[in-house]
């Protein structure tokens, strides 16, 4: 009875330990500085975190189909610049959706290696990552992109504005994600995902287009990418070619602090979510507080460590590894 | 690809004349981090603007990538192809000395660029040619200070500092030329937080955030360049919070028109193409044998709001 | 020859899981120069008490024996230094390593510094790969071996060491005739040395041919010891379940259809070269050969998962181009894979998942998947199937072998399909469960599905099928119907002589009897 | 075996190859496009490389061992920044002041050190809690430049010592003491990896995790081994690299990982682990160094560059998988 008991809490840690980490850091933070949990603040961290949990949705997708996508950084630099770019030469209007198509293409060239001629995400996308920073100085020659006429432009909006008092940007993650749960956990493509996955061949036995789906996932990793991309040039209408760098591995670990293996098959957009809040808090948590950044590296290391233990300890049902 | 065929260009005139390839120099130069900001790619183009408008120089124009490793192998390269002059804009003042030395033992005098290298070096090189930005950072705190002067808040005031990447020269100089000249001139006003903002748009308006968050009184925000000060200004834009002093130092662009609007104080004017030229005339008047000053620093004024028609717009 | 001094004994051997009572109270011991067979069904506790003997589990109760010294197995490198030595079913080799490394995988001689003694390695391998008579050397890459020189490998990690006792566990099952009288002699030579040998199978005919005596595990419990000169199938099959089962040939003949598929001269490079055969509605047409002989690859190409380089398939009289899964499963075809865990499941995913996994794409209501329809197929095929799950959302990574093979099956069944390919339906899955698998299959037939059976286990086939086509080396050698099937001509057409030519048989029984008159 | 052979030859030989190629490319089309009087294969240029491919070369030498176990080491580039903080920080202590030049090894000592604890930590991580390497190491990437910039304060770290710098910049029998670092690296690896016990057993881990822990091989340690070698090699390459430079970056060293990464990838290792050898790796390093130097050489810039390093490396991926094809008769899964 003691081992089904001591199971049984190794179990439920294991399996809520994401959520009662967050309560934890939440409660511990606003008792240092009751400003944490200030209505602004929260608002303004969830804001603050849109970006990367935008791009974050997306890469749940990739690594639930089994894949990495270490050029998702690279890329939002590239759609930020692109959109910035053209809105003076095209207009808002017309940037847009060129943005959108032009970071698809790149998605869906990442996707065409990675799903039909069947190569290491990895290192694609490692590849892509400096293809995409080298396209992006090409692009731009280098330059910082701003919006000649920054007040006369509704382009803000996405960015900066509020509908029914809450800011777009959260709007925006907030809708997207729910779209992409539905998607992912509702349809039959989400379900040909997590086949993937889980098991690629037997996802082929099963008649089930493992290329086409893994396509799919970048392009829907891309999709999010480039509206990460408009949330930023919208926010700062202006940035400079650097703005996603290393943007990737923080993406990569939020999707991992939400429970995503790493082998595919498992995760959903809603933890995934709950991954990138904790981020963003900690992060801000520990501003407030007043501790120096890197003490937010060094947390993270330990959380993203103790998080992704338990998930494998819940599943091997024991603390420490069998090996010898 | 445009610098390819500039080189390609270069180096077919060169051909074409081989009389006049006999007289030529050629420079090389390795830069920091291209395209990590405008200043540096508007330096590059600047540099070899300049260098094309002369006949009697090639340049060989190497990036570093913000990599020391990358840099010493560059500088390593240079000396082995025996250019006539090195021009370095360090990636870490002191990392480089080594390298720097070497060339100096190889005979190839070499000039330091935008930012200096740290005094041990000192024997080794020809010249610095670029901004003082310890005084940079001075003034930027004088016209913090008299902007306060002038809204009668010298007594009170708060500010917080974005700073630059960390471990970066430039970055710890101009920090600490406002750090030591803030108290002297506004001895009542507040440094209440210093956070670096990576010379990064965004990374800074996550900062300044934050600092919004945590402080309810700001009356002034000094960063390390505009780019920052900008998203800094975002970021207080957003929360709503107007009557911020914000200055900045290398005035960009868009720093120039918030500035025209009315949003952004004031900032240090550096034209990078004043500092790439600087730097190519430095080097052609070692080789020329002039007679070169060592600290060789080009004027950085500062400019606000009220002295703003008296520079052009940055291109950058 | 049996010598009555046991090399091993295990006392009230008892390990739990939580909640679960993994082994309770196993005994049994092996004698020295004795084979001893250790039976039950999947899930009985085989693995569990294995594990426990070569130190990687550690009983909660009792106590392991070697000779008349009390031991407490701790590592598997502490039960190799025992003496006690395993050779696992499922390989264990590192196919990028050369035979030697594996065959002394962990133990490679050495010099000074850790430096690995290269000519000892091989002269030592050398001498092993003599006494199992095998045609590659000890250099080779053993990812460029057949998967039956793999297992000779794996066979030969046992002789590295001059050992007491050696559990081999399932050794067969990829195994030739003529590779199996090879093992079967490394065997008896063993017990010639007096080693004590524990031998796990569920391929009664080798149990009764090499085994001296016969222990069964039920439900983690020991449920006895049988002498194998006194005793019979059945009666080893009631210790095992606790009832008998009927293995009798196939005897229904109901009515025949159409002709549902034909394949004319199809051929994948060299994997198999110019196949014809048809199979009708409400028959089983079953394949039977050596692993290898091209049956997997016939249904992969057929099920689109291989382009056929000649040759034509077609359904209902009508030429089809099958390119991929996706074509087959519109076209009505289904195929049970091989391979269930790495083909046929995704672990991870409940029961309902798999189940609907083909057809998800059809059962959408508007945007989205309709669990209710997912639902209803799956209660439908449980019943029918009679899938033994707490409910549809438990992960089928957590049922037994048998059932996870009837989620399988029903995934496919619930396809309508118009032919239905299955490939190995029982390896792995224990007695009981094979049965209702062997009844389900005659059953889909009755009800009018044409039906492909390709099995390794005679038996199987022999009992399932109306017609059997018989392979050698990717060719048709022979089709037979139930009439005229023996398992003398079988055997003989799967071993490429083409007509009555006693040769091949007459060899191998002969080898088998060699075996026998060294025990 | 000779199929073992051809096969290894085929894809051993294939990064060679490419380096041929590079520097053929590089010196035909630098005829035209370079502004420099001096030829890209000049021997001193030659001599150089191999210099500048030591930093991360020496890591890479070590990940390739890690990836041969089938795991991966995110955390180099941080590991390498804390040993050079330390080498370069300890001479400033003062007991270490008043040894002289003994400070010296010494210094080296405290930074290999450094290195090794730090892969340790990764190593009992990855073996007691069972968590994938990657995320470990990800997680401890972040951690170890937390400590980088704590360490300091952000700022750089730098000790001039000109008689290290000495030692760093000699030549010995015309190879820099950078080259005789890396190859005799690559030389001690090779031989690991060949000839001895532990070498083969990461074959066999990595190849087939099961198996070896049935052979008895004891996994954990074993891993725990690697890790602390690669974070021994990670402080030497820093040791190398900063005993001449005397200052270190907060940020320095960052994206080593992923460069040493595509070395090992280019020089033929599978990730999956199991497969790969020491000299592909050496070879790879060059390739990149080559490459990197080579652009530079006919004046491409920095976007050019990267887009080049990024496509080759998809490249390289696609030809390899061409020349692995099994044909037309292959499952297609």
């Amino acid at each position: 009875m003691t081992i089904m008991t001591k199971q049984h809490v190794v179990t439920f840690v294991a399996k809520q330990g994401i959520l009662i980490a967050f309560v934890l850091f939440m409660v511990g933070f606003a008792i240092a500085n009751q400003r944490f949990i200030a209505m602004d603040n929260i608002l303004g961290v969830v804001r603050s975190s849109a970006i990367i949990g935008v791009m974050a949705l997306g890469v749940t997708f990739v690594v639930i189909g089994g894949n990495l996508d270490l050029s998702v950084g690279s890329m939002m630099s590239f759609s930020t610049i692109v959109v910035l770019d053209l809105h003076d030469k095209v207009g808002p209007a017309m940037a847009i959706p060129i943005m959108f198509a032009l970071t698809l293409l790149l998605g869906a060239f990442i996707g065409f290696l990675v799903g039909y001629l069947k190569l290491n995400s990895l290192i694609v996308t490692l590849g892509m990552l400096s293809a995409i920073h080298g396209l992006t100085l090409t692009w731009s020659g280098g330059q910082n992109m701003d919006i000649a006429d920054k007040s006369g432009t509704w382009f803000s909006f996405f960015g900066q504005d509020r509908l029914l008092g809450i800011p777009v940007p959260i709007l925006v993650f907030g809708l997207l994600a729910v779209v992409l749960s539905l998607l992912l956990s509702k349809t039959a493509f989400g379900r040909q995902v997590y086949a993937v996955g889980g098991n690629g061949q037997a996802a082929t036995f099963s008649g089930i287009p493992r290329a086409r789906i893994v396509f799919l996932t970048y392009l829907v990793s891309s999709f999010c990418v480039a509206t990460a991309g408009l949330l930023q040039a919208s926010r700062s209408l202006g940035s400079q070619n650097t703005v996603g760098q290393g943007l990737e591995l923080t993406v990569l670990a939020a999707v991992i602090l939400g429970g995503a293996s790493l082998l595919g098959g498992s995760g959903t957009v809603f933890k995934t979510v709950i991954g990138v809040l904790i981020l963003g808090f900690i992060q801000n948590g520990l501003l407030l507080v007043g501790l120096d950044f890197y003490v937010q590296y060094m947390v993270t290391w330990a959380i993203i460590i103790l998080a992704v233990w338990l998930d494998v300890a819940a599943k091997r049902g024991r603390l420490w590894s069998p090996i010898a | 690809m445009k610098m390819t065929m500039t080189a390609a260009l270069a180096c077919t005139t060169a051909m074409f004349g081989a009389a006049a390839a006999a007289q030529t120099t050629t420079i090389g130069i390795t830069q920091n981090n291209v395209g990590v900001d405008s200043y540096q790619t508007t330096y590059e183009r600047a540099f070899i603007a300049a260098a094309e408008a002369n006949p009697d120089v090639d340049v060989i124009v190497l990036d570093a990538g913000g990599d020391v490793a990358r840099q010493l192998a560059q500088m390593e390269d240079l000396i082995q192809q025996e250019v006539d002059v090195i021009i370095i804009w360090p990636t870490n003042g002191e990392a480089v000395i080594p390298a720097v030395r070497r060339a100096h033992n190889a005979g190839i005098p070499v000039v330091v660029t935008n930012s200096n290298i740290a005094e041990p070096g000192f024997d080794f090189i020809r010249s610095f040619s670029g901004p003082d930005n310890v005084t940079q950072g001075s003034r930027s705190a004088e016209i913090m200070c008299e902007r306060f002067t002038e809204l009668g808040i010298e007594n009170e005031a708060r500010v917080v500092q974005i700073s630059g990447q960390p471990g970066y020269t430039t970055a710890i100089e101009r920090q600490q030329g406002f750090d030591e000249r803030l108290p002297e001139v506004c001895p009542n006003v507040t440094l209440v937080e210093t956070q670096p903002g990576d010379w990064n748009r965004e990374r800074s308006q996550q900062v300044m955030e934050a600092f919004l968050i945590k402080y309810d009184d700001i009356d002034g925000v000094y960063s390390g360049d505009d780019n920052m000060g900008i998203g800094a200004l975002n970021a207080a834009r957003a929360a709503g919070r107007e009557g911020i002093v914000f200055v900045g130092a290398t005035n960009f662009a868009v720093g120039y028109d918030a500035m025209a609007e009315g949003d952004y104080w004031g900032s240090i004017y550096q034209s990078p193409v004043d500092d790439a030229e600087a730097a190519l005339q430095t080097a052609i008047d070692i080789l020329n044998g002039e007679d070169v000053p060592f600290l060789n620093y080009f004027d950085t004024p500062k400019i606000t709001q009220e002295n703003m028609d008296e520079f052009t717009k940055p291109v950058f | 020859m049996t010598d009555p001094k046991p090399v091993l004994r295990l006392r009230d051997i008892v390990k739990t899981f939580p909640g679960v009572r993994a082994l309770d109270g196993v005994s049994f011991d092996v004698r020295a120069g004795e084979v001893h067979a250790l039976m039950g069904e999947n899930g009985a506790g085989k693995s569990t008490l294995m594990k426990v003997l070569g130190g990687v589990l550690a009983p909660n109760e009792g106590q392991i024996f070697i000779g008349e010294d009390p031991v407490v197995m701790t590592s598997p490198k502490q039960a190799k230094a025992m003496g006690v030595m395993f050779i696992h079913q499922e390989l264990s080799l590192a196919d990028e390593l050369s035979v030697a490394e594996n065959i002394f995988l962990g133990e490679l001689p050495l010099k000074s510094f850790g430096r690995v003694d290269w000519d000892k390695l091989y002269a030592d391998t050398d001498r092993i790969l003599e006494t199992l008579n095998v045609g590659f050397d000890a250099k080779t890459r053993v990812g460029d071996l057949s998967i039956a020189n793999q297992q000779m490998v794996e066979i030969g990690r046992a002789l590295t060491v001059d050992p007491r006792a050696v559990i081999f566990d399932e050794p067969t099952a990829s195994l030739t005739d003529a590779e199996k009288v090879v093992l079967f002699n490394v065997i008896a030579d063993l017990q010639a040395r007096g080693v004590g040998i524990i031998y796990i199978s569920h391929r009664m005919e080798e149990i009764f041919k090499i085994t001296d005596r016969i222990s069964v595990l039920r439900d983690g419990q020991y449920s006895g010891t049988l002498n194998t000169a006194e005793t019979n199938e059945d009666e080893v099959t009631q210790l095992m379940i606790g009832r008998s089962l009927d293995l009798s040939r196939n005897a229904s003949h109901h009515q025949m259809g159409n002709v549902a598929l034909e394949v004319r001269g199809l051929s994948c490079g060299r994997l198999f070269e110019d196949v014809s055969f048809d199979v009708r509605q409400g028959e089983v047409l079953g394949f039977y050969g050596l692993v290898g002989a091209g049956r997997t690859e016939i249904a992969e190409t057929i099920f689109g998962l291989r382009t056929p380089s000649a040759g034509q398939i077609l359904l209902n009289g009508q030429e089809v181009q099958i390119t991929s899964p996706i074509d087959a499963i519109k076209l009505g075809i289904s195929l049970v894979p091989e391979d269930r865990k790495d083909q046929g499941l995704v672990l991870g995913m409940n029961c309902k998942d798999n189940m609907s996994l083909p057809q998800v794409g059809r059962l959408t209501k508007g945007p989205f998947v309709s669990q209710g329809a997912e639902i209803a197929i799956f209660d439908k095929y449980r019943d029918k199937l009679d899938i033994r799950t707490p409910g549809w959302r438990q992960a089928v990574g957590n049922l037994s072998g048998g059932n996870q093979q009837k989620i399988v099956i029903g995934k496919w069944l619930s396809m309508q399909p118009e032919v239905l390919i299955v490939d190995e339906p029982t390896r792995g899955i224990d007695v009981g469960s094979k049965s209702e698998i062997h009844n389900l299959i005659r059953d889909l037939a009755a009800q009018g599905f044409a039906v492909i059976v390709i099995s390794s286990e005679m038996p199987e086939v022999l009992h399932v099928s109306d017609r059997i086509v018989a392979m050698f080396a990717g060719r048709v050698m022979r089709e037979f119907t139930s009439e005229e099937v023996t398992e003398d001509n079988l055997i003989q057409a799967i071993s490429g002589i083409k007509e009555q030519g006693p040769a091949g048989h007459a060899a191998a029984s002969h080898g088998i009897g060699q075996d026998k008159a060294l025990t | 075996m000779t199929s073992q052979n051809r096969r290894d030859l085929i894809k051993q030989s294939g990064i060679w190859v490419f380096i041929v190629v590079e520097l053929a490319f590089f010196s035909i089309v630098g005829n035209y496009l370079s502004v420099s009087d001096q030829a890209f294969m000049d021997f001193d240029n030659m001599l150089l490389l191999l210099k500048q491919s030591a930093p991360i070369g020496i890591i890479a030498l070590g990940m390739t061992i890690i990836m041969i176990n089938g795991n991966i080491d995110l955390s180099v580039g941080a590991t390498f920044a804390l040993a050079a903080i330390v080498l370069l920080d300890s001479m400033t202590w003062p007991f270490m002041q008043n040894l002289g030049n003994w400070a010296i090894p010494l210094a080296w000592g405290f930074a290999l050190m450094t290195g090794v604890v730090l892969g340790a930590i990764n190593g009992l991580i990855v073996w007691k809690t069972g968590v994938d390497a990657f995320i470990v190491t990800l997680g401890s990437m972040l951690g170890f430049r937390g400590l980088v910039f704590m360490y300091n304060g952000e700022q750089p770290t730098s000790h001039l010592n000109w008689t290290l710098v000495d030692f760093a910049e000699a030549q010995f029998l015309g190879l820099h003491t950078a080259t005789w670092f890396l190859l005799g690296t690559a030389l001690v690896l090779w031989l690991v990896t060949t000839r001895t016990n532990h070498g083969r057993n990461a074959y066999a881990v990595g190849n087939n995790r099961d198996a070896a822990v049935n052979a008895g091989i004891r996994v954990g340690p074993h891993i725990m081994w690697n890790f602390m070698l690669i974070g021994f090699l990670a402080a030497l390459s820093a040791v190398v690299f900063y005993s001449e430079s005397g200052s270190v970056n907060p940020n320095d060293g960052m994206l080593y990982e992923l460069w040493a990464i595509t070395a090992v990838v280019l020089g033929g290792t599978k990730l999956a682990g199991g497969y790969g050898s020491i000299i592909g790796t050496l070879g790879g390093v060059i390739a990149i160094q080559l490459l990197r130097k080579g652009l530079g050489h006919i004046g491409a810039d920095t976007q050019t560059v990267n887009l080049v390093i990024g496509l080759i490396l998809i490249a390289v991926l696609v030809m390899d998988r061409q020349l692995n094809r099994q044909g037309k008769e292959e499952l297609k899964i």
